[in-house]
């Protein structure tokens, strides 16, 4: 293993381009700490997707391209592997916007989660035993096409196919979206849960800061295809302009969306 | 009577091996959602390879065990397929992950024309011959039953025997295995089947290996049968309408297809065609497919199309 | 730095939905226009017009009829060398029927012809879809390859089934040789290319590219599909009838039903695909690529095997040009997945960019 | 977009004024094969009014929306629309009375430009034919740039003007939503139907996002239905919630009933709330 | 084998089809048609004039033909020999206007026989027609004569294409004359489908079976009425299949069957035949495998290449000899071919042809067949020689002439424009 402290996961100055012309990621560093849970924040368009691509090299299905810097996984230089093999390493994705196959039911889709396992068929058993419990909901709707069950379930199974790999490190990509709100608090009891149960590592993108920032033991904030900010969470959350900006609290506390409106919308006019 | 017994015959016997061919489509499209127009010129290049391969080996070796030659024929052409296999997935579908069908369905247009150019260049593009000893002559059945008996052609009916075997047991392995899940994982979303860990570039060189196989099979029966020359590849255009009306992702439909659009090809052409001046079965094959596919889009046993928002 | 744009501002929605809103692209196509009608008159010789220039127009022509339903409505067909078929059959039997009938009418009513078949073959894609509508179209191809071998009716009742046109003459202007043909196939080229311009920027066009990229939500915003889909193929049929025709009358002159058989279906479909889906100009680049590579391979490998002192045999050129084509074929779009015209965007972005990357 | 183009009264600040049921929806219940997406459920919609859909996942609220526009025919239950009761509709049928919607899964036109999507909402509207439109005669060509303008209001209104010629596909997911916002309030719709419009968004966003809710209602007087995950924005701007759970309707009335109403509490909201 | 044509080169373009479904029948036939031009440049050329020649792929395709035309007429071409029935529809358009004669030995349309108005054609040695008819006489035979073909029934299975229906009108007239049903069996291009059409064969039992196709077509009809039981030595083939190819792997299940020939069959034994072997092939020269010298397509090519060669040395004849020939000149020649036998058998085609001559009127000079038999290893003569009745052929090619020169608007030629 390596030194300790040492980066688990470590991303350093990255450059990604799409198609060729499009230049998204303009040097992104960031690191993970083994058994830590990182949150990447930032607006819609800030790359914090295209970071998460760039780490499990499913960025080629894009046409993007790492064109500068490098990515480390346990010391280990990974941008030439390809993503099954990080996921044999244990790094597992759970992409945005779901992406379940359609076509299979939702047990077929967690079982495919399993793919790489060579631990035997009980453990796998016991691995989907465990997805039901965090997930009843899915168990209810094993034998449905994906395609044909509702957001949120279909959501349900991205996550849970990604568990289903006993992963080491999961790159989450707003996991929270589409989900209800009781359905987000476990989601992230999850994530605790395997955090200090099993250490696995996670590397989350996701909009509800206020939620990830409860739960990350670290965050970095995105804007522009650069990181702009970076600290414990626990800093973060009390950063002003973190809490102007992202979680949409100002001085007087929350402020009712119904009228925040207003306020900006004056303030348009007037410019 | 017994005529339209020979003509339901020779039907389901010609149906068979259109679902050996239509099985390599399936295989394929099931593996990546690629639908593979190379599959006629991959019959044509491992029937060229095995009827080379055997020759030479009879011509090296001085020989004229037949046995030998179409051993040596087989191991070569398998060699072949799977250079071939490899070769695609190396250099054409590695690069082309999570792209459009029409995208993949030109690019094996674009492979049918380089196999056919390597096909001929290697292996001539004169008429070869299989000799793997299928007999050639009629046999005549239950005379005592039908008056004039029923002529079955001997040849045919263990190259549909052949044929049922490899499709029954393909279906069973890819409707029964862990691997036949990734396949359809695959299918369905190349990049989220990457996500899970499922290697694509073993999938692909596994499965157009297999297809490949499937090719050589098909080639070495219908190369027997009709001496191994280019015209194979259009074998591949008979046996589209059967993918379809099966199914485009199902193994059992390129069977059930195959029967039907060759019972009701022969059935038409015999029975239909002289009213409106013959050569109708080709037609004939398709508006049945299509007909069937106004009733049931995704073909018989196709999987539904999912249309949802 | 020759490609910019910048201080060009539009001030009006109308130029900002010209057809070209870069000056330079727009004086460029001008040019190519004015230079194909007045300089390549001067230029080419007999055997560029007939063995490549004319069948390139001809096949662009249907090329963007394809891709109007391919491209644009998402509809894959296989059929097109059917609608070519009838285009050209249907010109005939009102040229050799009806008395009179001017050939430029002929043709447009071999289109409207093909155009009412499209529509009858479009009514299967009110239901199925994909690679499942593009191998029934070849129903279409099929059928359409019989009934012209079959019913002595299409063919004037010709023995050997094969049918010649008497003499060209549009306006009083006899069509006879080789720049006269040429100029006649290009008048249509730039017609419809602008008739298909123009729809793909108006609401019909839209309407086609909804219905291919999400036909649900095309539903949900109010679109007809069956209005989309069957327009498309109309229009498409109309474009792929004209060409058809075209190519009967102008191109060979004399023709049999193998003119437009399932290979010329594949071939239109390559020339979409290869050019680019979903743009005008990509069915030029693919009609180029598709009609002009293989020429210019079989003249160019005997010129290159020369060069190193080996004599090609005929045949190995063939299979040689096989081999390159389909390479090229693959490699092009390993390079661009979108075709020709979306590399040729690319390339154009880059330049713009230059000499700053990104 | 002007208050012209709509002839619904401005809101006035704080006083909201709703209008009649335009939409009564009665004992729908909608099946497929064995599953159960909607049981017996019946709500009314108001003019003028901020409906949200809530409830956790499965539980049929995309399914109700889909039923509203004609994508799904319930098999049982009656739909009255302003007052009349409407036959089994196309979706397309459904648009042309005056119903747009924005869909949980982007459903934008891929390959299209921001703007190409956004005009394709403009489509009902206009009238020139095919020979027109190829011709790009005077009508057409009019016709066109009046509706071009109208696009462009909207995309001022949307504050989406740097990615007017955008192709869609290679958008950032909260912008995609925006696009798809535009495109059917292209459409001048009666009644707006969102489907979590705010997923994805940061705080900042769905404020902005809210804004432009909030700016529909009042500018266009458009009736919105709407479904949203985040209590906050729920709470916040609409003004009547209906509860659903497992195709069952457990709730229904003000924020602040619902807020209070013990089988919400226990199915949807938990305690923290 | 592309040599360029220069000033002093009399200039042959070959149009070819080496790749894709008729392959295995194009390449024999290019192969002898190269060959004897490498002969006749190893024996000194034309009366000196040296021959240059070049292939160009048609792959049987129309278009690709044409563009294959279109090119090597800029070259300097005189003559034409396209090898495909359609490529033949297309240029006898474009011929006129090129002044470029096309031959089509033993192909093409029928009725270019009528050379007044058919000026550029020249189906020499034999048409459809003229096949059509021989293979009613040598039927007619089997059961003493013609007349007895009453109430018999025999069926043609034709490959479904301009080539494959050329026959029909005239065997049609046929039946009608001697009272023998016609039952029409089309196969689809290339031909490797033909269950259905040999089940119909079965079921209907024809007497005769005449099987009208091109390449691959015609080894599966063979093999399918092996395996339906249908009698071999009762089918009866056209020129074009009746060569190596066509019953080679089908070894001695062709055992009987018999085939027209275009006046000769393999002929390994000529005289040409062992020149070729002696002066190309031996000097390494040899364009194909030695093994198929003399085999019956490599001779069709050959002939092919030697009739336009005779018509460019009698073009010599009248505008000057050792002078490199106008495509019109050679159209001259051709029109006035003399080839009698003292001058083929000075050639070496000994035993192989028949003599040849031609006429302003007569474009085809000779319609001499016979017919040879597959003994499971190679083709035999089995017949006397033929030649196709004048009287049935005649009226049939002078009224579908007229109509192909009314519909076109030519005026049929004079006897005064004959003789220019
Ligand atoms: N496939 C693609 N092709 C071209 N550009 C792309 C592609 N994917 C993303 N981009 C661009 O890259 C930028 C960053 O996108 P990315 O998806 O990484 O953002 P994000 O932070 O994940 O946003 P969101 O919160 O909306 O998901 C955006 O401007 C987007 O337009
Ligand atoms: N076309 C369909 N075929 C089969 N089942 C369907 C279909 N559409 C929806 N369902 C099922 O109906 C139930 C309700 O789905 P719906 O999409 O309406 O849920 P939802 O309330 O929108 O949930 P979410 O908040 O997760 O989006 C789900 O269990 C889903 O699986
Ligand atoms: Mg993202
Ligand atoms: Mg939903």
């Amino acid at each position: 293993m390596n030194a300790p402290n040492s980066a688990f996961l470590s991303v350093n100055n990255i450059e990604v381009i799409y198609n060729h012309v499009i230049l998204v990621l303009k040097g992104v560093s960031l690191s993970v700490q083994e058994g830590s849970i990182v949150a990447l924040l930032g607006g819609n368009g800030a790359g914090k997707t295209t970071t998460l691509r760039a780490v499990s090299n499913l960025l080629k299905g894009e046409r993007g391209d790492v064109t500068k810097g490098s990515v480390e996984y346990k010391g280990e230089r990974v941008e030439a592997l390809t993503p099954a093999d990080l996921v044999k390493r244990g790094v597992v994705q759970v992409m945005e916007g779901r992406h379940c196959f359609g076509h299979l039911t939702i047990e077929e889709n967690l079982r495919t989660g399993a793919y790489t396992r060579t631990d035997g068929k009980a453990a796998v058993e016991e691995t989907l035993e465990k997805v039901y419990n965090y997930f009843p909901r899915l168990k209810t709707r094993r034998n449905s096409q994906a395609a044909y069950t509702s957001g949120g379930e279909q959501q349900m199974c991205a996550i849970g196919r990604a568990l289903m790999a006993k992963p080491k490190l999961v790159l989450l990509d707003e996991p929270s979206m589409g989900l209800a709100p009781l359905i987000v608090e476990e989601v992230f009891e999850i994530v605790k849960d395997l955090n200090t149960k099993e250490r696995v590592s996670f590397l989350l993108a996701e909009q509800n800061t206020m939620v990830a920032l409860r739960y990350a033991d670290f965050g970095y904030i995105m804007e522009n295809g650069r990181i702009v900010m970076e600290g414990a969470a626990k800093d973060l959350a009390t950063n002003e302009d973190v809490k102007e900006f992202y979680l949409g609290l100002s001085g007087e506390g929350r402020k009712s969306f119904r009228d925040i409106k207003h306020y900006r919308r004056r303030k348009r006019w007037l410019s | 009577m017994g005529f339209f017994i020979e003509t339901m015959l020779g039907g389901l016997m010609t149906g068979m091996l259109y679902s050996l061919v239509a099985l390599g489509f399936v295989l394929i499209f099931k593996a990546s959602g690629v639908f593979n127009f190379a599959q006629g010129a991959m019959v044509l290049v491992a029937a060229l390879a095995m009827a080379r391969f055997s020759e030479w080996s009879n011509a090296a070796l001085g020989g004229d065990s037949l046995f030998l030659a179409n051993v040596i024929g087989i191991i070569g052409a398998g060699i072949v397929m799977f250079a071939v296999a490899w070769t695609v997935e190396r250099f054409v579908l590695r690069k082309l992950v999570n792209q459009e069908g029409a995208t993949l369905l030109m690019v094996t247009l674009g492979i049918a024309y380089v196999l056919e150019g390597l096909g001929q260049t290697f292996f001539g593009s004169e008429i070869y011959s299989i000799n793997v000893g299928m007999p050639k002559d009629p046999v005549i059945m239950f005379e005592g039953l039908i008056e004039g008996g029923v002529m079955i052609n001997k040849e045919d009916f263990i190259a549909a025997l052949l044929a049922a075997v490899l499709v029954g047991g393909l279906t069973v392995f890819f409707q029964k295995t862990s691997v036949g899940r990734a396949l359809r994982a695959v299918a369905d979303d190349h990049q989220a089947a990457q996500s899970v860990g499922i290697p694509l570039n073993k999938t692909w060189v596994i499965v157009w290996c297999v297809a490949g196989l499937v090719a050589l099979v098909a080639g070495i029966i219908w190369g027997s049968k009709m001496g191994v020359q280019f015209s194979l590849v259009t074998v591949a255009l008979r046996a589209l309408p059967v993918v379809i009306l099966g199914g485009l992702t199902s193994v059992p439909g390129a069977i059930v297809g195959g029967l039907i659009i060759g019972v009701g090809e022969k059935l038409s052409e015999v029975y239909l065609g002289p009213y409106v001046g013959g050569g109708i079965e080709i037609w004939f094959a398709y508006v049945m497919a299509l007909i069937v596919l106004l009733f049931r889009p995704q073909g018989l046993f196709g999987e539904k199309i999912i249309n949802r928002v | 730095m020759i490609y910019r744009e910048n201080g060009q501002f539009k001030t009006s929605y109308l130029a900002d939905q010209q057809i070209f809103t870069i000056a330079q692209d727009k004086w460029f196509v001008l040019g190519l226009i004015a230079f194909a009608a007045i300089g390549v008159p001067f230029l080419a010789d007999e055997y560029l017009f007939r063995a490549v220039l004319i069948p390139f127009l001809v096949l662009a022509l249907a090329a963007l009829g394809v891709n109007l339903l391919v491209g644009y409505c998402g509809q894959i067909t296989l059929g097109a060398g059917a609608f070519m078929a009838i285009g050209a059959y249907a010109a005939y039997n009102f040229m050799v029927r009806v008395d009179g009938m001017p050939l430029v009418l002929a043709m447009l009513l071999g289109g409207v012809a093909a155009a009412g078949f499209g529509i009858l073959f479009g009514i299967p894609s009110l239901r199925v879809r994909g690679l499942y509508l593009a191998v029934a179209t070849l129903a279409a191809q099929f059928l359409c390859d019989w009934a012209f071998l079959r019913i002595g009716w299409f063919t004037n009742n010709s023995a050997s089934g094969s049918v010649s046109v008497a003499k060209l003459e549009a306006f009083g202007w006899v069509i006879n040789t080789p720049v006269e043909k040429y100029l006649f196939c290009l008048i249509f080229v730039v017609v419809f290319a602008l008739l298909a311009k123009n729809m793909t920027r108006a609401s019909i066009g839209r309407q086609w590219m909804a219905i291919r990229d999400m036909d649900v939500a095309a539903e949900v915003i109010g679109i007809r599909p069956m209005y989309a889909k069957l327009s498309a193929f109309a229009v498409s049929s109309f474009f792929i009838g004209v060409a058809g025709a075209l190519w009967g009358f102008v191109h060979l002159g004399s023709w049999e039903p193998a003119a437009f058989s399932v290979d010329r279906s594949f071939q239109l479909l390559f020339m979409v695909i290869i050019g680019g889906m979903g743009s005008i100009m990509g069915s030029f680049f693919g009609a180029a690529f598709i009609v002009i590579l293989p020429i210019f391979l079989n003249q160019f490998l005997p010129f290159l095997g020369g060069l190193v002192g080996v004599t090609v045999s005929t045949a190995g050129i063939s299979h040689a040009e096989f081999i390159i084509f389909g390479s090229l074929i693959i490699f092009f779009l390993i390079v661009e997945p979108h075709g020709l015209a979306r590399l040729w965007s690319i390339a154009k972005q880059k330049l713009r960019l230059w000499p700053f990357p990104h | 977009m002007t208050n012209a183009s709509n002839a619904a009264p401005a809101a006035a600040q704080g006083g909201r004024k709703f209008g009649d049921v335009i939409l009564d929806l009665q004992n729908i219940s909608l099946r497929f094969g064995g599953v159960k997406a909607l049981t017996d459920i019946s709500f009314n919609i108001r003019e003028h009014e901020v409906r949200a859909i809530i409830g956790p996942n499965g539980a049929g609220k995309s399914s109700m929306l889909n039923v509203i526009n004609g994508v799904y025919h319930p098999q049982e239950g009656k739909i009255m629309f302003r007052g009349q009761e409407r036959k089994k509709m196309e979706p397309h049928m459904a648009a042309k009375q005056g119903i747009a919607r924005t869909f949980q899964n982007i459903a934008l036109f891929k390959g299209m430009s921001v703007l190409d999507n956004i005009m394709t909402g403009r489509n009902l509207r206009m009238k020139c034919n095919l020979f027109q439109q190829a011709l790009w005669i005077g009508a057409a060509r009019n016709e066109e740039i009046a509706h071009r303008e109208k696009v462009e209001e909207i995309v001022d209104f949307l504050e989406i003007q740097h990615i007017r010629k955008t192709a869609v596909g290679a958008l950032p997911y909260g912008l995609q939503k925006r696009v798809d916002l535009g495109r059917a309030l292209a459409m001048e719709p009666e009644i707006l139907l969102l489907d979590e419009p705010m997923a994805g968004m940061n705080v900042e966003e769905k404020q902005d996002m809210c804004r432009f809710i909030l700016d529909i209602s009042d500018q266009f007087g458009t009736t919105i239905v709407l479904i949203e995950h985040d209590m906050g924005v729920v709470m916040d701007i609409s003004d009547r919630v209906v509860v659903l759970d497992y195709g069952k309707k457990i709730g229904d009335g003000t924020p602040d009933e619902v807020r209070n109403n013990q089988d919400v509490i226990n199915a949807y909201l938990g305690s923290g709330h | 084998p592309a040599a360029h044509a220069q000033a002093a080169e009399q200039y042959f373009p070959i149009l070819v089809y080496r790749t894709g479904a008729y392959a295995a029948n194009g390449n024999p036939w290019a192969n002898g048609y190269v060959d004897y031009l490498k002969l006749v440049n190893a024996k000194g050329g034309i009366n000196g004039v040296k021959v240059s020649f070049e292939e160009c792929e048609t792959g049987y395709a129309t278009d690709r033909g044409v563009e294959c035309y279109e090119r090597l007429k800029g070259k300097g071409a005189t003559v034409f020999q396209p090898l495909s029935t359609g490529i033949t529809f297309a240029l006898t358009e474009k011929a006129p206007v090129d002044k470029i004669p096309l031959i089509t030995a033993g192909y093409g349309r029928s009725e270019s026989q009528d050379g007044s108005v058919f000026t550029w054609n020249f189906p020499l040695l034999g048409t459809y027609w003229v096949a059509a008819d021989v293979a009613i006489q040598h039927i007619g035979k089997a059961y003493g004569g013609v007349d007895n073909l009453k109430g018999k029934k025999i069926a043609l299975v034709y490959h479904d294409s301009p080539f494959g229906k050329e026959p029909i009108p005239l065997l049609q007239e046929r039946a009608k004359m001697h009272g023998f049903d016609l039952q029409l069996l089309p196969v689809a291009h290339p031909g490797v489908e033909q269950k259905a059409t040999w089940l119909q064969i079965r079921r209907d039992r024809p007497d005769h079976v005449l099987l009208w196709g091109w390449g691959v077509m015609n080894s599966t009809s063979l093999k399918e009425a092996q395996a339906t039981g249908y009698p071999r030595d009762k089918m009866l083939g056209v020129w074009w299949a009746g060569a190596e190819p066509d019953v080679k792997d089908v070894g001695a299940g062709a055992k009987g069957y018999s085939a027209l020939t275009l006046q000769h069959g393999a002929e390994p034994n000529s005289k040409v035949v062992k020149d070729i072997l002696a002066m190309v092939h031996d000097k390494g020269q040899g364009t194909g495998p030695k093994d198929e010298v003399g085999s019956v397509l490599y001779m069709r090519g050959l002939i092919s290449a030697m009739l336009g060669v005779e018509g460019v040395a009698a073009a010599q004849e009248r505008y000057g000899k050792g002078k490199v020939m106008t495509g019109e000149q050679v159209r001259w020649g051709l029109e006035n071919l003399n080839l009698d036998q003292d001058k083929l058998d000075g050639m070496g085609f000994a035993g192989v042809m028949r003599p040849v001559q031609t006429s302003c009127t007569d474009h085809m000079g000779a319609s001499w067949v016979r017919v040879h038999t597959w003994d499971g290893n190679k083709w035999e003569f089995s017949s006397d020689w033929y030649q196709a009745d004048d009287k049935v052929l005649r009226p049939m090619v002078l009224d579908a002439a007229s109509k192909y020169a009314a519909e076109k608007n030519i005026q049929r030629r004079t006897a005064e424009q004959c003789a220019q």
